[in-house]
């Protein structure tokens, strides 16, 4: 096992993985850039080194700064999290040229699965369904017009470097092909400095639906349960859960076994997520491949009872999966919410800031991963996720009756989250039902949210006794008023709620 | 003490006391059976004819939020026996508009040069913040009087970034 | 199912039943005394009442006040949560008298199981394996004599109304009955008002292992598991686990059906446990029968994904189990502390006061039940329990390292609390090996502990940042001093720590 | 800035400056390589060589404890120009001992008369407090001076219960 692991991330899986390495007895290794310091993990961590400023260039995806300090503190492995350095196949490799250990696939298989193109060819080869389409770059719009008419529109333009949604065009008619495609190369070339663009069949009103699959280094692969990833906005997922409503034990099975497939094909070691799009008919095709932790592994550690991180680390030092696919046994429901700091009001615009006030939730059912705490300052820098919520049910009715429970009770003052949208989510008959694919959510905020608002008379009352209460909030710049301060001069302190710009 | 209330935008007369560690309250005249505690700074426990109410302040430099369980209310408090004048000019759909920066960020790009016409809702510039790029619209069909921010310039939350009119 | 139910309790279980209501769509109503205002449960309940001074007498055990709060809301059902009214056949008699449900067994279940000697009669016609003894009162020392005679030495002097290590005497002579019987007699009759004494068999080093049943009023009956709660200071339970490490299935089976043929024989509805002596060939004995919720109910939540206290309110409402024996599903590993507030460096006295800081842990397999928050003043006049942590872990070694990882993270400062104390149990090795009995936690109390303080130094340079950094921390009083302090001022403000008087 | 400081009775020299947004740290004339930021009232965070730890600050009316990890400290912090002296008088075995009331409770029971022998260890009164009866011992071999608390009077934390000599 090993002795030392460096965690070359931040925010809340920077702190789940420090846990994971505690509970293991391994030391950890934090890693922050300057706007980090004051960070979670870097409170949670048994070592912490300074790696920068706050450009993830220049901090969080700088390679050598990060295998110096590999070097220095003597870490005999690195686990990457998720986003940054984790799908970094030149940095799999360095770390495999400095003798630590990289918790996670093989360069190869990273780089396989890297290319849209080159993966479609080989899961061709291995007999992995996938959605019509070519498997090689387009050569031109001759050529793109030409497999669009065999497979007919509408037409899914994707680049083969690609993922977040960029360098991704939906085509309906001929007549847009050749204006998506260019647009799609440019912005492909912007992304990802590669402007292959391939071609597949859109799937009307899919599910995003994945597997998780976890492989050790003697051979063996397991799958551990879909994850129903639908609910997104922008092409970023924003609630995930599992099982899916739609996916029985037979779907399972044959999704599961062609998971497996998938990650032999690659020869794959260690936790990975197998894409599928799945269309009305509940016909799923190979959609790409993650090779690294996703962000929503809890809820497949609630369903299951296992802990993702605690074995991606005992693979990665060489031990062989304790169990086999016999073993793995499904029970309840999870549900997990992406607290972000974005204001729903304002188009889910970004909302960095420091953190006034949290009443954070537990109880039974409710897990928690967060990486704030109450007085941290939101950096702009980086990803608005603060914090994941994930309720485990009996079953899903009861999952998601625990989420409203716990939501109601989470508070984040001095930031706007999306909390309020969770609500909304796990409140509609659509959802509740079932019945979702990945337009669900942009249709659902194209709607006007109900607004509940009856306790305007507890508002004024709650108004005066806070004035009374507590009349001297503590000034930003440390300044204390005498304690022989009126409530009237204290409550004409307060200012006006200045009105924002429509920006809408 | 009486107090003016104002609780988005609808204003409330408030009398509240305590005697002998009881509360006396009125609202617009009414009296309302209460009783209140500060459970820890910035949360109250409320109770009003026996429901519960958990109410959290939110303070930033210029706005006061109250939240009653998860309804957030703006609020507003004066000293009666202060006489200015209630509207500060909020500003309606005529006159020159600003476009103001709703978070810390980059601008990244310019979508209209200085004097173009623009429709309400079209976008006018492109700022970063958290790995994401979003775009300020115009609030107002009009023209673009000033574009204040510069492409690669840094802006804080509150900055003008551009004036339509 | 219910409108409206109404708390009878305070503390962490009252927001545990609360978080159930709102899980639930039933609104719920607490109850506090003079200093229970503040409280968390009154803040997380959709009605709150007051029902007295802070004396239980006058307000958590005064039925004709709560029975009036529960007309005057409307309440259409009652939950006692455990301690103060649960096991009180006569206010179990008054709600339904009073039309409101309660939910719990019958007051004629909890009658019989309330007295001891009772229940010993009954299932003794039940057919239920019962440590030799009698199953009636004493009638004088001389009975006492002959009855130990035949049994054997050492013996156990129970008192029939007992509980909680009251009215209990070991006797290992006949030289040590007579006085022990009067003594037990007396503390009974002081304790109890009932000086009623039995005698059983001593068994040596026992384990207390408990199993949970569930029954419906239509007469279905499950067990869903047991619990291990030999871990114990002077007879009260301080951690739990489950499942048990010396109960491998067969004997669960065993055990869980003489557990639901108790509660057959009682006539017994809703949850509630029967309790187990278990000898050191794994013999097992009834002791008695708890007709409520039980503190440690958790882990039996973890490893079964079931929610007792959802289940305990469909039960009462009339509905009837939604699974059967089969169905219930075993998994994983799940052990409960008890966070107190006692001094463990102090001989667990009590310790009362204001929470100044708190820092709750969180993330995989962690599971939180807390009545406390940072500022709350915890009250001198009720059971010093502040929250219940719990961990589930695939196996027994995993619970246990994310219990340490995660009581590492907790921080209640202001007042003492016996968190240290499990980290010693959780990390001694007799624990880790399982090989434990109800003696087993006295005996470890009388080692020392060990004391690891190595970072003296770094204290030291903490001493001085927390005067330059936060130099005038805020007077009780409310007094401000001005920002022009100089570090030396406020240093030297710092009083010396005060020698407590030594007092074991 | 120089600082006397005693943790669980040891003495420390600290010098402590901060210059450019960097700390000069002397401990006992030896340099530390360190940082360290204020998280949150009464949390820091201090890196040392490298190493981190998050450090509690506890304080009481009378009691200043600093929690490295789950280790406890006790700390005193002098302004080193104040040259009074260091013992306050803590009290051995020799002389009267008081039993200090170590919480807030009840005196249920006197389990000795004035004037009693008592041996080390012996029972004197049982307060109650939190549904627990708790037995107040003595600290030393000796005799009972003075009871001070009555049987059934209330008592807080700190209150001399009894002085035994």
């Amino acid at each position: 096992m090993f002795k030392k692991i460096l965690i070359a991330n931040r925010g809340e899986i920077a702190v789940r993985v420090i846990r994971a390495c505690r509970e293991l007895g391994i030391t950890s290794v934090a890693v922050f850039s300057d706007v980090d310091r004051a960070s979670l993990h870097v409170r949670k961590a048994d070592e912490a080194y300074h790696i920068g400023p706050p450009a993830a260039a220049e901090s969080y995806l700088n390679i050598s700064k990060i295998l110096g300090v590999a070097k220095l503190s003597g870490a005999d492995a690195i686990h990457p999290g998720y986003g940054f350095l984790a799908e970094n196949a030149e940095f799999a490799q360095a770390c495999d040229e400095a003798g630590v250990k990289f918790i996670g696939p093989t360069a190869a298989s990273m780089e396989m699965m890297g290319s849209k193109t080159r993966a479609r060819q080989e899961m061709e080869k291995a007999g992995v369904p996938l959605v019509p389409g070519t498997s090689h770059g387009l050569e031109s719009a001759e050529h793109a017009e030409e497999v669009a008419a065999t497979i007919g529109y509408p037409v899914m333009l994707k680049a083969a470097a690609g993922g977040g949604g960029k360098g991704m065009r939906l085509v309906h008619s001929r007549e847009e092909l050749k204006s998506a495609l260019e647009g799609a190369q440019s912005e492909a070339l912007r992304s990802f400095g590669d402007g292959e663009i391939y071609i597949e069949k859109a799937i009307v009103n899919p599910r995003h639906i994945e597997m998780q699959v976890l492989a050790d280094e003697h051979g063996n692969t397991v799958y551990l349960g879909e994850r129903e990833c639908s609910i997104q906005r922008r092409h970023q997922k924003v609630l995930e859960e599992s099982p899916s409503p739609i996916v029985g034990p037979e779907m399972r099975q044959r999704m599961g076994e062609i998971a497996v497939r998938v990650a032999q094909a690659a020869k794959y070691t260690n936790a990975g997520t197998v894409e599928f799009l799945v269309d009305q008919e509940k016909n799923f095709y190979f959609l790409e491949m993650n090779t690294r932790l996703q962000v929503e592994h809890p809820v497949t550690e609630l369903i299951t009872g296992l802990d993702l991180v605690h074995l991606q680390i005992r693979i990665a030092s060489g031990e062989k999966l304790p169990f086999t696919q016999e073993d793995v046994r499904i029970r309840g429901h999870a549900i997990e919410c992406r607290i972000y700091a974005e204001d729903p009001d304002n188009n889910y615009f970004p909302s960095p800031g420091t953190i006034t006030l949290l009443l954070a939730p537990s109880g039974p059912g409710i897990r928690r991963d967060s990486g704030m705490y109450e007085g941290w300052k939101v950096p702009i820098e980086y990803d608005p996720l603060l914090a994941k919520l994930i309720g485990y049910g009996t079953d899903r009715p009861q999952a998601i009756s625990r989420l409203v429970r716990a939501l109601n009770e989470y508070f984040v003052g001095g930031i706007k989250t999306n909390i309020s949208l969770f609500r909304r989510i796990l409140g509609d008959a659509d959802f509740e039902a079932g019945r979702f694919d990945t337009g669900y959510l942009d249709r659902l905020l194209k709607t006007k949210p109900p607004e509940v608002k009856e306790d305007a008379d507890v508002a004024a009352i709650a108004a005066g006794l806070f004035t009374v209460l507590e009349p001297a909030p503590a000034a930003a710049n440390g300044r204390c008023s005498a304690s022989g301060t009126t409530n009237a001069s204290a409550a004409s302190g307060w200012r006006k709620a200045a009105r924002t710009e429509a920006l809408r | 003490m009486t107090y003016d209330v104002i609780i988005d935008g609808k204003s409330y007369r408030l009398q509240l006391d305590r005697t002998d560690g009881r509360w006396l309250c009125r609202l617009d005249g009414r009296e309302v059976q209460m009783d209140a505690v500060l459970t820890r700074r910035d949360v109250l426990s409320v109770l009003v004819d026996g429901k519960a109410y958990e109410i959290k302040r939110e303070r930033t430099a210029t706005d006061l939020h109250l939240w009653v369980g998860s309804a957030r209310y703006a609020a507003e408090l004066r000293d009666p026996r202060s006489l200015r004048g209630r509207k500060d000019g909020a500003g309606g759909e005529k006159g020159p508009r600003k476009l103001i920066a709703p978070m810390p960020g980059k601008v990244v790009r310019l979508l209209v040069a200085e004097k173009a016409e623009v429709e309400a809702g079209q976008g006018v510039l492109v700022v970063e913040a958290m790995k994401m790029q979003n775009e300020i619209r115009s609030p107002k069909k009009g023209t673009v009087q000033k574009l204040v921010a510069a492409e690669g310039a840094n802006v804080n939350a509150g900055d003008v970034l551009a004036i339509v009119e």
